[in-house]
């Protein structure tokens, strides 16, 4: 019962934060740049301005286009759900590891791109066809972390990898070094954030997330931006879960240190956040074409590590 | 041969002379035909009942023996399929004025005198006759692809005459040789060529001798089978020829030659002193064969292109001869045999086909499938089994001498294999040109005959799925003879 | 044992005589000669048969001597000259490869029968034997004019050359049955091929119904 | 009466009624007989199959008939491998028949598949039966022989004539291959029987020939690259409901070839060979799925694909190849399943998907892409039943795909129990390339299915497109619904497969059935699991939840109107992403290494009206580097020798002589 319980908590509580992580990420930007800045509540405020507007959908929109926001939306938010945020073992963590959690974001991307070619204004078409092109490096990437992270903890269960990397001393490994960098690219490229994708733009030439759903309106609208604050979230607490495990309650341990787990993951977000926002006012946005060269690093990257696991296992 | 005692032997022999004497004088197209393909009939069930009346005994002159009877039972059969065939088609070459009744009646009686030379060449016991049967046949056919009188046909049946004189000539002087090296053992006159003694006392034999004589012999019968690169005769012999023609040469004379070559080789086998037959056949056998698959590339002609695909085929069955032992030896008869049926329906086709189109070009012919689909596909059958598919008989034994020799010399089998794509390729090349795409030349319908296309295609079928039991106990006795 | 060796003697020196005279064929370079030539060979081995039927005591084996003399040694050569005239054929013989290298060649040839006959263990009678390494240098000198010559009718006469040597070895070897046959079969052979080449006019050499010229209407050529 | 009289009665069902077409190739009835009739002997046999399978599959039965090698008679079994495939073979034939019910009828030239498609089911069931090595050539040849048949059906179009040379030629070649293995196994005493050869000890010499030549053989026709070049003409030149049989059930049985061999004849394999089944599925993942990427028309495209997927079977294979030389029996049989799974998934989803490109053809008459689009709407279920198939090809949860993929990534997980170092490495580097591939493949079917369904209609055929007929539509649903059943209860497939894990490699998965809410453990819970229902039935309840939260507070407003585009309202529908702007990304990323691919654009002058041209120029590598000169190379030879067809009589007679001198001096100089 316990277990439903603090499993739904979960899934509540990524609800609620994502919009709060982006604002706060928006505010931090704007610090930066000495500028007042929107609230951090803005996301929400935004999110509920869509859905009171009315929906402007293309002639030639097909169902498929209609039904696409929520399959996205669903598909992340249970993937958000699946990963530990401030506990581990979680009633449904073992439902999906992390290769499937991978996956889930990746079908979240398929309908989104299939959406984006729906309408068939050249747009769509640029926005669907580069962000196929950027997955197609991102996700090779991701999957050799994967499997980095795998062989140090023996298992892709998150919930175990977790625990591995909270209690036994790991040690400060290259690989997993090698891992967390390459994991923070993919991770920018996956939420269209400065240098590969500019989520603040609508300058044509440079814009690719955005370019896809750029048909997108009203309450549609609004559950794809939902989706897209759940997975910037997701992929911060993936990064804080298994390469900064501390204080992560592990599942049982009653309130106290659910609280204290909590508290922790917060702390994480906030500090995440931060690094995001600074690293995308020091950055400019790199071209498309130039993606490639940045994702072939963080394939490299990994590759780079599982192979050194490799040597220093076998040593 | 008196009336009481049916003596096949002598029929096989008298029916066809008999018949050829009989046919050189009666007039009449129709008569004629209906009596050679009679002729060939009884022929033909005369030499079944071989399997029925106990064999004669070997005679200085005639022998029946496990070997033969397969030869004289194929050869007659595919000889009385092809007198249907050519009923029809010698009928059209009537209509069409390329042949006049004179010539009709010339070309039947040297059709049943060439079967007479066949079978004679067969059952003789003795080297020197089977040598004058061969030499019988082949003039005999000489004459036949002649038969057009039309400058291409005159200068192919010189050419066969000309390089089959040498032939018969090498032939002879094998023969003479052998006779030299039996005569110490066997003793003198007609003895030493008496084929049974000969296999009987081969091991005291003088080897050198032996030696010298099998080389003239594997050139002289050699040139017959159209081993490359003595093949040249074959190739325009088969394309200028009357079709019928062509499909005996490929379908029977070839066999003969082989026949006597293997008579021959199982003499040399039997004498270990003289050197072993086998690498020599393997060897011409494998240069027939890649040599012939090339040559198959560049065909214009479609009767000279299944003429290289003969050649190629007896470069097969003489490279599993060559190898020898029970399986590759079985194999190599029933590829004989496969070949004799199946290139003869594709004669059978290609024959009305040509009639129909009214050329030979391959580039004037296409999508048979389409304006003749009976003909057109068994076109495809037949070539798909020539080039060894199955379920159709020439895959059975393709597959044991592939199989077989892999196991034993690998480079050989490799070289075989290549070899056997390239041919593969070439023919299935022709095919698809021929049979589909979209229609071109005449599109008239044929008066074919379709009985023998459809017999031999079938009988090929059935043989590459299911071989009755007695036949297989029968060749694999002829395989162990072989040696 | 003295008749033996006599016989062993005469028949050796014919065979050998028959050699030379195909040497002697090689270096022909007119054709009313080689002819000639043809005719003297033919002479020596209706001699040799006749000689072999004498010591086998064969009466058939006259026949085919008869045969060499009065077919190969007269016929032939006269109703040559006779188509050399009538087709006009220049007289001399143009040979694809020159006369020295054909001598060469022959020795060559001569030489390898000798080596292979040589091998033949001596109970095969030594009468045999010489006769037969004759008779095959004979064979592969009458080849070897065949495939030099240009010249149509040097080349049956190579043919019948070969075809001579043909008949010493069946005739040599003792008892051997079906020798007329073979002799007369030949013999029709080659006047087939003489009539063939009166027919055909074939004037120069064999293929002079020109291969090149049919390969259009067989749509061979490429 | 024994199972494998059964599958055999099927079989002979199946030839009975190629004959029957034969007779009545003129009759108008002949489509819905024929089809139903080996719809009929195709459902009996699956049944069988199945139920064969799910027993007890530890006693193999055999059948021996006395055709075939004399001596020897054509032996056929059924043992738990053979049945599994025979499952694939013959859902694939199902399916391919109820297809065909519809669909046949807009053959123009009935009498050229009718008689071969029912030849063509019996010929791979057969493979799959056959026992000894003669009855196994046959078969298999008689199956390429009967689909070279059914691409020729349409023989007069232009390509297909090449399209079955090539394919005819490279399946001869294929044959070969396996002729010389079976050889090599049987020896020279000729014990082609499967029994005898499995108990027969082979070198090591001899094991590493056969798995070379089995490469060659098996792969030729599952179309390993290099091999592969035959499939995507051959496939998409049948008719569609056979490109579906040809793609989704032949290259399988080519697969069942592989492991019959490789697994279960030639007995414990060296580690080393693995390493080359790996990189070599490996690279034909990574090809495959690229030019499939490049490809405007749907069933080059498709077929592409199947190249890829086969790709990905050998991986998993030579993962299983690695695993057992190293007798860690448990991953093995975790790799081995992997691929077995994926080859029924891949069965699934590629009949599916060549049937909606059929429907498309019937629809449209268009196979080329760019011609295409709007679909949609005009062919609503269709393009349904053809997005489930997209998305399980592109291995995304919660369907099948998805798992046979996962599977295999677990499997590569444990390669560091591997001892040897090339594995070591070599493993993760293939893992990446099966990544990278899975994710092109998604790349690939977004392209495929948005543009030819989604966007506007590029031609008036796509405008006034028809929905296609109902035995169509249900031959595809059935799959999609298989699709989904596969992804979400992967556990009792895997489980159904363990008998045959257990008879080839002697290790088995552990048992699925049991576990919690009938999620997958491949080793243990706490190293990787994953529940497809579970998966699906979150995104379902909050997709709902998300769909009533919106219906109960958000407004309902919705407004029609034209497409934004940022302002930009493009006119014609010729503006929209082709599939060839779409690939352009990856083309540039990729291609300019694997395809020489070039973009020429000729930009005009200011004040120049001529239009602005961009060409793409793009290599075939492998055609133009391997095929082109080997055919070069004959044909030159071929020339050569021809000039012995012109020569002289004299010139002949030299020949002979020649011959004659060399045998007699190589008599002298030997003797």
């Amino acid at each position: 019962m316990s277990g439903i319980l603090v499993q739904g908590v979960q899934m509540l509580l990524v609800l609620l934060l994502a919009p709060l992580l982006t604002g706060f990420v928006r505010k931090m930007k704007a610090r930066l740049v000495r500028r007042q800045g929107a609230s951090v509540f803005q996301p929400y405020l935004d999110l509920l301005r869509l859905l009171r507007k009315e929906v402007v959908l293309a002639d030639n929109a097909s169902w498929l286009f209609r039904v696409t926001p929520y399959v996205t939306f669903a598909a992340i938010w249970v993937a958000a759900a699946l990963v530990p945020t401030f506990a581990t073992g979680l009633l449904f963590n073992w439902t999906a590891d992390l290769i499937a959690i991978v996956a889930l974001l990746g079908s979240a991307r398929f309908f989104l791109a299939l959406a984006g070619m729906d309408v068939g204004t050249s747009f769509g078409g640029i926005g669907a066809s580069r962000e196929v092109m950027i997955a197609a490096l991102a996700e090779p990437a991701m999957l050799l972390v994967v499997f980095c992270v795998a062989l140090v903890a023996g298992s892709t269960q998150l919930s175990t990898v977790a625990n591995f990397m909270a209690s036994s001393y790991v040690g400060l490994r290259v690989s997993l070094g090698m891992a967390v960098i390459a994991l923070i690219m993919v991770a920018l490229a996956e939420n269209a954030r400065i240098p590969v994708d500019n989520p603040a733009t609508h300058l044509e030439l440079t814009m690719v997330h955005e370019a896809m759903v750029l048909e997108y309106s009203g309450r549609h609208l609004a559950m794809i931006e939902f989706g897209a604050f759940l997975k910037l979230l997701l992929y911060i607490s993936l990064i804080a879960c298994v390469f900064l495990p501390w204080k992560i309650a592990v599942f049982g341990t009653g309130p106290l240190s659910y609280a204290i787990g909590a508290v922790a993951y917060l702390v994480k977000l906030a500090a995440a956040g931060f690094f995001l926002a600074l690293f995308e006012t020091a950055t400019a946005k790199m071209r498309v074409f130039r993606v490639p060269q940045f994702l072939g690093a963080a394939l490299m990257l990994g590759l780079l590590g599982t192979l050194l696991l490799f040597v220093s296992k076998s040593f | 041969m008196n009336v009481l005692s049916f003596d096949p032997v002598a029929a096989v022999l008298i029916i066809p002379i008999g018949s050829a004497a009989l046919l050189a004088i009666l007039p009449g197209y129709r008569l004629t035909a209906r009596l050679n393909v009679v002729a060939s009939l009884a022929t033909f069930l005369s030499s079944l009942s071989l399997f029925v009346i106990a064999r004669p005994p070997p005679g200085p002159y005639v022998l029946v023996d496990d070997l033969n009877i397969v030869f004289i039972v194929l050869n007659t059969f595919v000889g009385f399929t092809t007198s249907i065939f050519s009923a029809s088609y010698i009928a059209h070459e009537l209509e069409t004025g390329r042949l006049t009744p004179v010539y009709l009646r010339f070309y039947h009686a040297m059709y049943q005198t060439m079967m007479f030379g066949m079978n004679l060449a067969f059952v003789s016991n003795n080297i020197g006759l089977m040598w004058v049967a061969v030499e019988i046949a082949t003039l005999t056919t000489v004459l036949m692809v002649g038969i057009y009188r039309s400058h291409a046909a005159l200068e192919a049946a010189w050419k066969y005459f000309i390089l089959g004189s040498v032939g018969i000539a090498f032939a002879l002087f094998g023969t003479i040789l052998v006779y030299m090296a039996a005569r110490p053992v066997v003793g003198e006159g007609q003895d030493g060529m008496i084929w049974t003694l000969l296999i009987r006392h081969a091991a005291n034999f003088d080897p050198a001798l032996l030696n010298v004589a099998f080389i003239f012999l594997l050139l002289g019968y050699g040139t017959k089978v159209g081993l490359a690169p003595l093949h040249a005769w074959l190739p325009d012999a088969h394309a200028e020829g009357p079709t019928p023609i062509s499909a005996v040469l490929s379908g029977l004379l070839l066999n003969v030659a082989l026949y006597a070559l293997l008579r021959f080789k199982i003499l040399l086998a039997a004498n270990p002193a003289a050197i072993a037959p086998g690498p020599l056949m393997v060897t011409m056998g494998l240069v027939s064969l890649v040599f012939a698959a090339f040559m198959l590339y560049r065909r214009r002609d479609i009767k000279r292109l299944f003429a290289y695909s003969s050649i190629e085929h007896m470069g097969i069955i003489v490279f599993a001869f060559g190898m020898g032992g029970p399986l590759a030896n079985f194999a190599g008869l029933l590829h004989m045999v496969m070949h004799s049926l199946t290139k003869s329906a594709i004669f059978y086709a290609v024959g009305h086909i040509s009639q129909i189109k009214g050329t030979q070009r391959i580039s004037g012919i296409r999508g048979l499938t389409v304006t003749h689909p009976a003909l057109g596909w068994c076109l495809v059958t037949g070539v798909v089994a020539i080039a060894g598919v199955p379920p159709l008989g020439i895959f059975m034994s393709e597959f044991l001498v592939v199989s077989s020799t892999f196991a034993r010399q690998p480079l050989l089998a490799i070289v075989l294999v290549f070899g056997l794509l390239l041919a593969f390729g070439a023919l299935t090349l022709r095919l698809t040109s021929v049979a589909f795409g979209e229609p071109r030349g005449s599109t008239k319908s044929a008066e074919a005959s379709y009985v023998p296309m459809f017999a031999h295609l079938s009988l090929v079928l059935i043989a590459g799925i299911y071989l009755p039991a007695p036949l297989v106990t029968w060749f694999q006795h002829v395989a162990r003879l072989l040696g | 044992m003295q008749m033996h060796s006599l016989s062993f003697d005469v028949s050796h020196t014919l065979a050998g005589g028959l050699v030379l005279i195909s040497f002697m064929m090689l270096y022909q370079d007119r054709l009313y000669s080689l002819l000639n030539v043809f005719a003297l060979h033919a002479l020596v081995l209706a001699l040799s048969v006749a000689w072999q039927a004498f010591v086998q005591d064969a009466p058939h084996l006259y026949i085919t001597a008869t045969i060499a003399l009065v077919f190969k040694a007269i016929i032939i050569p006269v109703a040559l000259h006779r188509i050399v005239k009538q087709l006009g054929i220049h007289r001399d013989i143009e040979s694809a490869v020159g006369i020295g290298p054909t001598m060469l060649a022959g020795m060559a040839l001569v030489a390898l029968s000798m080596v292979l006959m040589l091998r033949v263990t001596a109970e095969a009678d030594p009468l045999a034997r010489e006769d037969l390494a004759f008779a095959l240098s004979v064979v592969l000198l009458g080849l070897l004019v065949m495939v030099t010559r240009r010249n149509a009718v040097s080349q049956v006469v190579g043919f019948m050359s070969l075809e001579n040597g043909l008949v010493l070895a069946a005739t040599g070897a003792k008892g051997m049955p079906l020798v007329v046959e073979i002799s007369v079969a030949f013999s029709i052979l080659i006047a087939f091929i003489v009539i063939g080449i009166f027919l055909f006019r074939i004037r120069e050499r064999f293929d002079s119904v020109d291969v090149s010229a049919l390969d259009d209407y067989r749509g061979e050529r490429r | 009466m024994s199972a494998v009289v059964l599958q055999m009665l099927c079989v002979a069902g199946m030839l009975g009624s190629a004959v029957l077409a034969i007779v009545l190739s003129r009759s108008t009835i002949a489509t819905a007989i024929i089809y139903s009739a080996t719809l009929a002997a195709s459902a009996i046999a699956l049944i069988g199959s199945i139920h064969w399978l799910l027993g007890d599959t530890t006693n193999a039965t055999d059948l021996t008939l006395p055709i075939g090698l004399p001596w020897l008679g054509a032996h056929f079994r059924l043992d738990g491998l053979a049945s599994f495939f025979l499952v694939v073979v013959n859902l694939g034939g199902t399916s391919a028949s109820l297809y065909g019910l519809g669909y046949g009828h807009h053959e123009e030239a009935p009498q050229r598949v009718l008689p071969f498609f029912p030849a063509f089911l019996a010929g791979m069931n057969l493979v799959v039966l056959a026992g000894d090595a003669f009855s196994y050539l046959l078969c298999w040849e008689f199956m390429s022989l009967a689909s070279w048949a059914l691409v020729m059906a349409h023989h007069r179009e232009p390509g297909n004539a090449k399209a079955g040379y090539v394919y005819l030629v490279m399946a001869s070649f294929g044959t070969l291959a396996l002729l010389l293995a079976f050889g090599l196994l049987a020896g020279p005493a000729g014990d082609y029987e499967f029994a005898a050869i499995r108990a027969a000890q082979h070198t090591p010499y001899v094991a590493t020939l056969v798995l070379i030549l089995m490469l060659l053989g098996a792969g030729s026709k599952a179309g390993l690259v290099p091999l592969h070049v035959w499939l995507p003409l051959a496939h998409p030149a049948a008719p569609s409901h056979v490109s579906a049989l040809m793609s989704g059930v032949m290259t399988k049985v080519a697969i069942y070839g592989f492991i019959r061999v490789v697994f279960d004849l030639l007995g414990q394999p060296s580690w080393w060979a693995s390493v080359i089944v790996l990189s070599l599925g490996g690279i034909t993942a990574v090809m495959g799925i690229l030019y499939a990427m490049m490809e405007k028309d749907l069933k080059r495209l498709l077929a592409y694909s199947t190249i890829e997927n086969i790709g990905v079977i050998f991986a998993s294979l030579g993962l299983a190849l690695a695993f057992q030389a190293n007798g860690l029996k448990l991953l093995a049989a975790l790799a081995f399943a992997a691929a077995l799974f994926h080859v029924l998934n891949h069965s699934f989803f590629k009949s599916l998907l060549f049937f909606g490109a059929g429907a498309v053809l019937i629809a449209t008459g268009e196979r080329d892409m760019d011609k295409l689009g709007g679909l949609i709407h005009r062919m609503p279920f269709t393009s349904f039943a053809v997005l489930v198939g997209c998305v399980s090809i592109s291995a995304l949860p919660p369907f099948n795909g998805f798992v046979s993929e996962w599977l295999m990534f677990q499997a590569v997980l444990q390669s560091p129990e591997l001892p040897q170092w090339a594995l070591k490495i070599t493993v993760p580097a293939v893992g990446a390339l099966l990544a990278l591939a899975a994710a092109l493949a998604a790349a690939c079917f977004v392209k495929a299915y948005g543009v030819t369904f989604l966007g506007r209609p590029r031609s008036v055929a796509a405008e006034t497109a028809e929905e296609v007929d109902h035995y169509s539509l249900s031959a595809m649903f059935i799959l999609a619904a298989l699709c989904l059943l596969a992804g979400i209860l992967p556990g009792l497939v895997i489980d159904a497969l363990s008998p045959i894990t257990l008879q080839i490699l002697g290790g088995r998965m552990p048992i699925q059935i049991n576990e919690p809410w009938l999620s997958i453990v491949p080793i243990a819970e706490s190293r990787s699991s994953y529940n497809g229902l579970l998966v699906m039935v979150f995104i379902a309840i909050s997709a709902s939840f998300a769909v009533v939260f919106i219906h109960r507070f958000a407004s309902h407003a919705l407004r029609r109107g034209p497409a934004w585009g940022c302002g930009f309202s493009d006119p014609t529908p010729a503006a929209q992403y082709s599939g060839g702007s779409f690939a352009q990304p990856i083309r540039r990323v990729f291609g300019t290494l694997v395809f020489h691919a070039r973009d020429h654009v000729e930009m005009p002058a200011p004040g120049d009206i001529r239009p602005a041209r961009l060409r793409i120029e793009s290599h075939d590598l492998i055609w133009e580097g391997m095929y082109e000169p080997i055919a070069g190379v004959v044909g030159f030879a071929a020339d050569k020798l021809n000039r012995l067809q012109f020569l002289t009589i004299r010139r002949y007679l030299s020949l002979v002589f020649a011959t004659l001198v060399t045998l007699l001096l190589v008599l002298a100089i030997w003797s």
